[in-house]
């Protein structure tokens, strides 16, 4: 632990620690560029130099190149360095266009803050200025190289942080380029952190270009709901619109960085065909009849059909305000529900994985990173959770190892080893990595002998840190919770192996916490068709997207005496439920958030809510209409309407909420402020939630030969309903097509390129075949994709055979 | 019968008294505005009626009509006591001014005062230092930081001046010998006062400058420092009747100069009321020249003048005129 | 004339053709290795290095010695040892001399210190310039890996050695050896400032030993001949060895002369160049190629050795004389150096990157008249302030500025008050 | 710091001024001088009958200035509005197809704003700017929210010759990189040129 | 498109070291000789081979002052232009080849055969004036050889 002095203030730092951020730990900020805490320090800017006066080093040094050490003293302020900041800024600026006022960096430009706090303000220079001509870089990045100061931040972040390769530094002295070989879109899916990394305006936000400044937004601190992992972000809203979300860093959960679905995914909350008014079987009225008539609705329906007539399914994404008053009401009221998974095994897979998870296993996304050895067990992290992939890299690049084990086409930006198993064989590979982890000899199960379990399993036997990373989509509860024996079984010979799951939906983890017995939608469906539920609440759920066959749920809704759906996103169901109550999305209600880890996390409402000027005015000047309401302010946050619903017309439900978040879980505490940002207390959470003994395979184990898995799987972009209304990720988005090994095209009669039909259960999906050589054999992959009209099987993991398979001639 | 009658006589007296002594407010502040803008080569008032002549009129109506704010924190009883209690205690101090000696109406002696209390001066002492009350309440019941900071400025500058304002009365009131103020103004008769004792004048005159919170000595609202001080959070009517009563004290002043030092309703040829009002003209006309020509006092220098001049040299003349009365034997 | 110097690296120099290797064997080539491998110990190679006082002749004057032995010997393996033939400062040229003469001492100057630090794998960073001197060299270590002096099982001892040659795409930045074994890895030069150290992890990681070719090719006469003969060839006590100094310019015989360090450079310009061409008079020179500062006539008679010249606040360099005679102007020799600078500018670093196209817009206004008074104290703190960039080469190329400014601020001064170039007119 | 006092035209007092005889003196003086004043004629002018000529810079109702070219000058960049005291300027910026930015509306509260100037002291490009017409007085209060029809003005005003583009080294359909004032051509960086 | 010989030697070198990243100048300068100049094709070529990504590739490419990433003529004439060789009058030399080929600096003649390129120095100090064709040297200069060097070149040509 060195002490030093800094500006005459002495400090003690961890060994290691840079003078920089010594500095900073004493609040003083040494200007820099080319440092960044997630990137190190590479001494290219010399923006940060200071004097040293005495100890180990001596003379004007660059503060993010020295190690802090016993006995140094620095001045930050001294002349010389001073000076040569000055002059440094003043390199910066020779070329430095003249363009703040057209560029969306001013006023939060790190170069315009140290250019004024430098003192450099007069241009000396005589020469020409150096322009470049700029790069399309796709829809979410937009690229000004005249501004750039060569600080090397876009390029190491990109190439060595995220390990993609398409962008990078060209040419050489002063001319040097920041950008790709040819333009084009970036590959990464996180590219848009380069428009937070960059210190100046190199790189801006081209979904929110010349839309405003940030001192005009209203910012507030969120998070992302696009998957589970919770990360961070910060939230700007302007004339009732969300324009921008900027990653906010945690370094416990998603470090400084978010991938471009949580950055570009907002646009659902401000688009154009958001449902702001309330309806009545279709026709609009004022929210507060629509409200009366639902609850009306909902007495008569228990008043004929008693309590349990009534249903009520909940979004996995909603907050936990809503689940929580939802919950408090199924239960004081006697209805059925609520329903916060699609299927029976979804649910099931949820439960398991969170009962799995102990205090002592449970590791979070940025600890993640410390692993020595992650085994991935039918997680896609690109696909399913971004920034896992993000941390996964950060492994690779300590020099750690990944290890996937997925039936899938799993590709991450580094090198890993993937196992590409055929589903059936995934729980038996994990038996026996659980046997031979505890020593025993496995009986090796019928997988290729490339996948060596006898070494996988002294790898991770030897590694220091082995982290257990496992998906809960395409799994069955029972591989869950091998998954979870996997990493107590390396507990036991080490003292820090982690468990990690990824789940389905932001709040999935409280949805678990809902019900010790799951109950999913398809259950509920079976009580409408045997007439026992009458009338279902569908808060924030949009079934018609989501549910996996929707002939099935169409038929199940028409047997059904009434529905109201509350909802913030447009549906077809939204028109046919006799009663519609337009909700809040998060940016206007707020509300609390339990990633998969188990961190309960909060976003601050950023706005008021209502139709955004943009559309209020035609996009022109807004209406010289001046009134004291807000057209499109009747959305209620859903807890609201929910309590509405429920409750005895009351005009402040807000002790209701308290009431049930109080009663909702034990292990969920929020009535201390220190509990937000903090794992709860998962040793509350009963551990025999859902039985992990050993249970045979039923169905798959005995596929017969000529059939393949029919996975529905999740992509990056295009798949997650949310994200998927955003038109700056439509571009991004890859066409929907089955992916199979190229080897099983042959074997199924099908051709690469051309749609196959898949007939099941009476529905038939047509999509394109793409060969992907990653895939196991016997397995097709088929996206969630808003382009495709996935929703017919059922369920996301079917057997089809083939003869329910047909090759179409296009 | 007697009784009613006096009561009616009382009643009119009363009327016309508060009659004149509005009209002749509302003429003083367009007099004011008039003669200020003239002595700084301005033109004042020249839109409402020929030489701005009903812009006293239009400025009622404009208070009059105008909304009233009560502010959200402030105390709103007192904040509306307020403007009453200063208006009020100056238009009720008028009762004890003596317009001129008694006049036979209807074969009764009526006496051209409301009332000729024998403590009229004390009365008049009494009323102005409650004004006082209107502007500290004022000032704090505005919950206001420059209204509260003007309310204390009014505070301190009443009680320092009060003194000085007393202790300079005091040789008046032992040459007439009375503190009934027709008893005062008889005892001018012959010489005014001002003649005999020329310190306590001067001394009067800027106490009841101060006290009429006028400049050189409008500290407690200072537009430049404060906002208008104690009655920053006024509009409408309430604030008029602050006006109102800042214009009714400077006729107060004038009618008491007069009546101490400037022999009342004394004077030859005119009838006496005449003779009174145009001394009250005067005296006012000069307070506007003042007004125009001197500068506001810093506060320290409003507070050392006052405790280290005037009290001093009031006391200092007290002594003078009664060791001159003792030994002079002037009476 | 080079007859009365000691000749050690060029002394069986062909006017048009290499030494054959077996020509050099004749003359006592790689007799050095032979009694290494046979006879010494790997620390007693080391140990001669160190006492020889042999300076790195690349231009920093690192003592080699002291390089060779902070490989450690627990170092993993493999290690490297990399010759830096890419020989870019302006006015060297004594790689290419060599090159073109003696590729074999060069061979085995390699072997052993690559032997002395256990490393398997040499390569030799040559400039694209020098494509003849590439081929030489490859055809050169193919004869003498037929021979058995490279490859496996080096003259049947147990110790294997290859070489390759590695040409560079050319850029000056290259010769910095951070930078060079970022080229040498398949990345960008880009300089990379210690610690790790290239002896500590160096190419992919590991110990890796870089050395200029002369450094590499004294070391075969070091080992040959002891420590003590080395040091006595030269002329001054500090100095060791001889050096190969370039000399070009405005003398009569340009060229690469192999002299004692420690001679005075009046002896060189005099004796060895046949003295100042066309009768011109010595006005400066650069003692050690484009990175150092200028000698003025003040120093006509200086001792050329590593010490001398620190004295004198210059550096020895590579040893690059380039003769300025008295129609030259200063300021734009100078400005054509800062060209030179600010184009070879790796552009990693801003005062680097920045500093030299601005010094160069400067003086290019003060070359054309456009110069202000102004504008030296401008280039003075410039100048200072460079040498706080990332790398030695900002420092390196402001040495001539700061010079031009110390001993001839007053020519800079007639430029600017005469609005022009005094040596144009 | 001695340097760092602050100067005053405050001349120390000689003992004869500080006098009470001097004071009354300056008493004497003040009142004749105000006195005096009651006999000469009044400057004031009257408004409505006399309109003054007003200087070119001051301050009253803003209008939005146009390129020596004729295009809007205003890009939206939001400074005034950032830097109004009383918020009376908003706007949306917005792109054009040619890559301007500008303001795709822009409205100014004329019913708040209190012609302090600031906006034209922020502005970069010249845009905003207060003109010396004062007369803007209108009796429904919504009448003094002006749009941008309202407020632009065709001409330059008082910057004739600025226009924030040529200076900006932007793209636009007039101009590529390196076409503006004071640029070099752009860095072709897989150029053969050392 | 790329010949299977060359393709096949490479792919052979390649696979001979540890990392084929070490590779990259060799592969290029191997690329460029070929196509002339090291052209998009070829770095994307070149990228495979390598296994590289085209920009890691254009990272180096853009670097180096001897990989022509545009393209030249046949004969690549650089002109050093550094201390020494100005000293003894390269302008000149460089004002009578633009002239004399009509092209400026860093151009291609029309018919393809030269291009004209600066040099920093190339360590013929001791022969300077210099200039390297086709990576050869020829000095010292003087603009009678120059001219009979550019005839040679031509007519070798013709």
């Amino acid at each position: 632990m060195p002490t030093l002095k800094i500006d005459n203030r002495e400090i003690n730092v961890p060994a290691g620690t840079k003078v920089i951020e010594a500095a900073e730990r004493l609040g003083i900020m040494i200007p820099r560029f080319c440092f960044h805490p997630a990137l190190g320090s590479v001494g290219a800017c010399r923006v940060c130099a200071v004097a040293f006066t005495e100890g180990p080093v001596k003379g004007i040094q660059m503060s993010c190149m020295i190690d802090a050490q016993d006995g140094m003293v620095v001045s930050t302020t001294d002349a010389e360095a001073v000076d040569f900041r000055r002059h440094v800024i003043e390199f910066l600026m020779l070329n430095h266009p003249h363009d703040c006022p057209v560029c969306d960096e001013g006023g939060h430009c790190l170069l315009q803050d140290l250019t004024v706090a430098g003192g450099h303000g007069l241009r000396r220079y005589r020469g020409l200025k150096r322009t470049h001509i700029n790069q399309d870089l796709g829809p979410l990045v937009q690229h000004e190289m005249n501004r750039c100061i060569q600080c090397y931040r876009c390029s190491r972040y990109y190439q060595e942080f995220t390990g993609y390769r398409d962008l990078g530094v060209m040419g050489i002295g002063s001319r040097v380029y920041f950008g790709r070989s040819a333009p084009g879109m970036l590959e990464s899916p996180f590219a848009g952190n380069l428009i937070d990394i960059c210190p100046t305006g190199v790189y801006t936000d081209k979904p929110s270009r010349y839309i405003g400044r940030r001192w005009d937004y209203q910012r507030q601190p969120s998070l992302c709901i696009h998957c589970s992992l919770g990360c961070n972000l910060t939230a700007s809203a302007r004339y009732r619109q969300v324009v921008r979300h900027e990653a906010r860093p945690n370094l416990e959960v998603n470090g400084h960085f978010i991938c471009d679905r949580g950055r570009y995914g907002y646009a659902y909350a401000s688009i154009a065909d958001r449902p702001r008014q309330a309806m009545a079987a279709g026709t609009p009225g004022p929210i507060v009849d629509i409200l009366a008539g639902a609850r009306e609705a909902i007495q008569q329906t228990v008043e004929k059909h008693g309590p349990g007539s009534v249903a009520v399914v909940v979004s996995p994404r909603s907050s936990l305000e809503t689940l929580a008053v939802v919950k408090e009401a199924c239960g004081q009221h006697g209805w059925t529900g609520p329903a916060a998974a699609h299927t029976n095994r979804q649910a099931l897979n949820r439960n398991t994985a969170v009962s799995c998870l102990r205090p002592e296993l449970a590791v979070s996304l940025a600890a993640d990173t410390e692993a020595h050895d992650v085994l991935v067990i039918g997680a896609d992290p690109l696909n399913e959770a971004p920034m896992l992939a993000l941390s996964l890299r950060q492994v690779q690049r300590r020099g750690g190892h990944v290890i996937v084990i997925d039936p899938r086409g799993v590709q991450l930006p580094f090198d890993f080893d993937h196992w590409a198993v055929h589903p059936s064989a995934m729980g038996a590979i994990l038996q026996a990595l659980i046997q031979e982890i505890g020593g025993h000899r496995a009986t090796a199960p019928d997988t290729p002998a490339t996948f060596d379990i006898t070494k996988l399993a002294r790898r991770l036997n030897a590694s220091p840190r082995p982290v257990v990373v496992c998906g809960t989509d395409i799994l069955t509860p029972h591989e869950i919770a091998l998954a979870g024996d996997l990493a107590r079984a390396l507990r036991r010979t080490h003292k820090v192996a982690g468990l990690f799951y990824t789940l389905a939906g932001a709040n999935a983890f409280a949805a678990a916490l809902l019900h010790d017995q799951p109950v999913s939608t398809e259950a509920v469906l079976d009580r409408i068709e045997d007439g026992g539920v009458r009338l279902l609440v569908a808060v924030e759920q949009d079934l018609w997207r989501e549910f996996p066959d929707r002939k099935r749920l169409q038929a199940a809704l028409k047997r059904l005496d009434h529905l109201v759906v509350l909802d913030y996103v447009d549906s077809p169901l939204n028109r046919e439920a006799g009663h519609f109550i337009p909700t809040q999305p998060l940016y206007e209600s707020g509300g609390h958030w339990i990633n998969q880890e188990g961190r309960l996390q909060a976003a601050s409402p950023v706005m008021a809510g209502g139709e955004p000027i943009e559309i209020t005015g035609g996009s022109d000047h807004p209406p010289r209409v001046f009134d004291r309401r807000i057209p499109g302010d009747e959305p209620l946050a859903a807890w609201r309407a929910v309590a509405a619903l429920a409750g005895e017309d009351e005009a402040d439900p807000a002790p209701q909420l308290k009431t049930a978040l109080a009663d909702f879980h034990p292990a969920v505490n929020l009535s201390t402020p220190e509990a937000t940002g903090q794992r709860i207390d998962l040793e509350a959470i009963a551990h025999d939630l859902v039985e992990s003994g050993p249970a045979p395979e039923p169905a798959e184990d005995d596929a017969p030969a000529d059939a393949v898995v029919l996975l529905l799987v999740d992509w990056t972009f295009g798949t997650e309903p949310l994200s998927a209304m955003a038109p700056a990720l439509t571009r991004m988005e890859a066409a929907p097509v089955a992916r199979l090994h190229p080897d099983e095209i042959a074997r199924l009669g099908l051709a690469e390129g051309r749609p196959v039909t898949v007939s099941l259960n009476g529905n038939r999906l047509t999509v394109p075949v793409q060969a992907d050589p990653r895939m196991a054999a016997g397995v097709m992959a088929v996206p969630r994709h808003h382009l495709l009209e996935w929703q017919v099987f059922g369920e996301t993991r079917v057997i089809v055979k083939r003869s329910q398979l047909k090759a179409e001639s296009e | 019968m007697n009784y009613l009658l006096g009561l009616i006589v009382l009643l009119i007296k009363i009327a016309v008294m508060l009659g004149g002594l509005l009209l002749v407010a509302s003429y003083l502040v367009w007099l004011e505005r008039k003669l200020l803008a003239r002595l700084q080569i301005r033109l004042g008032p020249n839109r409402a009626g020929i030489f701005g002549l009903l812009q006293p009129i239009a400025d009622a109506i404009k208070l009059l009509t105008k909304e009233e704010i009560v502010p959200t924190a402030a105390d709103g009883f007192i904040f509306r006591l307020a403007p009453a209690v200063v208006a009020v205690t100056a238009m009720m101090m008028f009762a004890v001014v003596p317009l001129g000696p008694d006049i036979r109406l209807f074969g009764r002696s009526v006496p051209m005062v409301i009332t000729d209390l024998n403590v009229g001066l004390l009365f008049v002492f009494a009323l102005s230092s409650l004004g006082v009350y209107g502007v500290a309440l004022g000032g704090w019941a505005s919950n206001s930081k420059f209204a509260l900071l003007g309310g204390i400025r009014g505070a301190a500058q009443m009680i320092s001046y009060e003194l000085a304002l007393g202790l300079s009365l005091v040789p008046v009131v032992m040459l007439a010998g009375s503190f009934s103020l027709t008893a005062i103004v008889d005892a001018q008769s012959g010489v005014p006062f001002i003649v005999l004792q020329p310190v306590s004048f001067a001394i009067f005159v800027i106490s009841a400058m101060a006290e009429s919170k006028r400049i050189p000595f409008d500290l407690p609202e200072a537009e430049n420092e404060l906002g208008a001080g104690f009655h920053t959070e006024y509009s409408g009517m309430r604030f008029g009747l602050f006006f109102l009563g800042e214009y009714v004290h400077i006729q107060v002043l004038g009618a008491l100069t007069a009546v101490f030092f400037l022999g009342g309703w004394h004077g030859p040829w005119l009838p006496p009321v005449v003779w009174l009002m145009l001394k009250i003209f005067i005296v006012a006309l000069i307070m506007i020249w003042i007004r125009g020509t001197l500068p506001r006092l810093r506060y320290d220098q409003l507070m050392a003048l006052g405790w280290k001049v005037l009290i001093p040299v009031s006391l200092i003349n007290i002594v003078v005129t009664g060791a001159f009365i003792q030994f002079a034997g002037f009476s | 004339m080079t007859a009365t110097y000691p000749q050690v690296l060029l002394k069986n120099r062909k006017p048009d053709r290499i030494t054959t290797l077996s020509e050099y064997r004749e003359a006592g080539g790689y007799e050095a290795l032979r009694r290494v491998l046979t006879e010494m110990d790997r620390q007693e190679v080391k140990t001669r290095l160190a006492d020889a006082l042999l300076l790195g002749r690349g231009g920093a004057g690192f003592p080699a010695g002291i390089k060779v032995s902070t490989v450690a010997e627990d170092a993993p393996f493999p290690r490297y040892l990399v010759c830096n033939a890419d020989e870019m400062e302006p006015g060297t040229f004594k790689d290419r001399v060599f090159l073109h003469a003696e590729p074999h001492m060069l061979i085995e100057g390699m072997a052993l210190a690559a032997y002395s630090i256990r490393a398997s794998h040499g390569i030799i960073f040559i400039r694209p310039e020098y494509e003849s001197a590439a081929k030489i060299l490859e055809r050169e270590i193919g004869i003498a890996r037929g021979e058995g002096l490279l490859g496996e099982r080096i003259l049947g001892s147990d110790y294997d050695f290859e070489i390759v040659v590695h040409r560079s795409g050319g850029r000056y930045i290259c010769g910095e050896v951070t930078a060079q074994l970022n080229a040498l890895q398949g990345r960008r030069p880009n300089p990379k400032q210690p610690p790790p150290y290239a002896t500590d992890k160096g190419l992919w990681g590991l110990p890796t030993l870089a050395n200029n070719v002369e450094t590499l090719a004294c070391i075969p006469h070091i080992v040959k001949n002891g420590a003590q003969w080395f040091k006595d060839l030269a002329l001054t006590p500090e100095a060791a060895g001889t050096k190969l100094f370039c000399v070009s310019g405005k003398v009569n015989r340009p060229g690469c002369y192999e002299l004692p360090l420690g001679i005075k450079l009046s002896e060189i310009i005099e004796t060895c160049c046949g003295g100042m061409k066309d009768g011109a008079t010595f006005k400066a020179c650069l003692p050690g190629g484009a990175s150092t500062g200028y000698l003025t006539a003040d120093h006509y008679h200086i001792e050329m050795d590593f010490d001398s010249l620190k004295k004198a606040r210059n550096r020895l360099g590579t040893g690059a004389v380039m003769v300025f005679d008295h129609h030259c102007c200063m300021v734009a020799a100078t400005l054509n150096l800062t060209e030179f600078f600010a184009r070879e500018s790796c552009g990693w670093c801003t005062p680097c990157r920045e500093g030299f196209p601005y010094l160069r817009d400067l003086l290019w206004r003060i070359e054309n008249g456009q110069g202000e008074a102004g504008f030296i104290p401008m280039i003075k703190t410039m100048c200072r302030h460079l040498w706080k960039s990332y790398c030695a080469f900002a420092p390196g190329g402001v040495a001539s500025i700061e010079s031009l400014l110390m001993n001839f601020e007053d020519e800079v001064m007639a430029h600017i008050e005469g609005k022009g170039c005094p040596f144009k007119k | 710091m001695s340097e760092n006092k602050i100067k005053t035209d405050e001349k120390p007092l000689k003992p004869a001024e500080s006098s009470g005889w001097s004071a009354l003196k300056a008493l004497v003086e003040g009142f004749a001088t105000t006195a005096k004043h009651l006999a000469r004629k009044p400057v004031t002018e009257s408004y409505p009958e006399f309109k003054r000529q007003l200087p070119e810079r001051s301050r009253a109702r803003i209008v939005l200035t146009r390129d020596p070219d004729g295009r809007e000058r205003c890009v939206a960049c939001y400074l005034c509005s950032a830097v109004c005291p009383v918020s009376c300027i908003s706007m949306q910026s917005a792109e054009q197809p040619d890559g301007r930015r500008y303001a795709r509306w822009f409205r100014i509260n004329f019913g708040r704003c209190i012609y302090c100037g600031l906006c034209e002291e922020a502005c970069p490009t010249s845009a905003i700017q207060l003109t010396p017409d004062f007369e803007n007085i209108q009796r429904d209060i919504l009448t003094l929210v002006f749009e941008k029809k309202d407020l632009l003005v065709d001409g330059c005003g008082k910057d004739p010759s600025y226009n924030f583009y040529e200076h900006a080294g932007v793209t636009t359909d007039e101009r590529g990189k390196g076409e503006h004032a004071n640029e070099a051509p752009p860095v072709n960086v897989k150029s053969n040129l050392p | 498109m790329l010949p299977e010989k060359l393709k096949s030697e490479l792919t052979a070198q390649i696979a001979r070291v540890d990392h084929p990243r070490e590779m990259a100048i060799d592969v290029i300068n191997a690329l460029q000789d070929h196509y002339g100049y090291f052209s998009d094709e070829a770095l994307a070529q070149a990228a495979d081979l390598l296994g590289m990504s085209p920009l890691e590739l254009d990272e180096l490419a853009t670097f180096y002052t001897f990989i022509y990433r545009e393209p030249v003529g046949k004969h690549v004439i650089h002109v050093c232009d550094s201390l020494i060789c100005w000293m003894e009058g390269d302008e000149n030399l460089v004002a009578h080849l633009c002239d004399r080929l009509g092209i400026q600096m860093g151009g291609t003649t029309a018919d393809g055969l030269f291009t004209l390129l600066p040099v920093c120095c190339i360590g013929y100090c001791d022969r300077a004036p210099a200039i390297l064709v086709d990576r050869q040297v020829h000095g010292p200069l003087t603009i009678d050889a120059l001219d009979r060097l550019i005839d040679t070149l031509r007519e070798n040509h013709s």
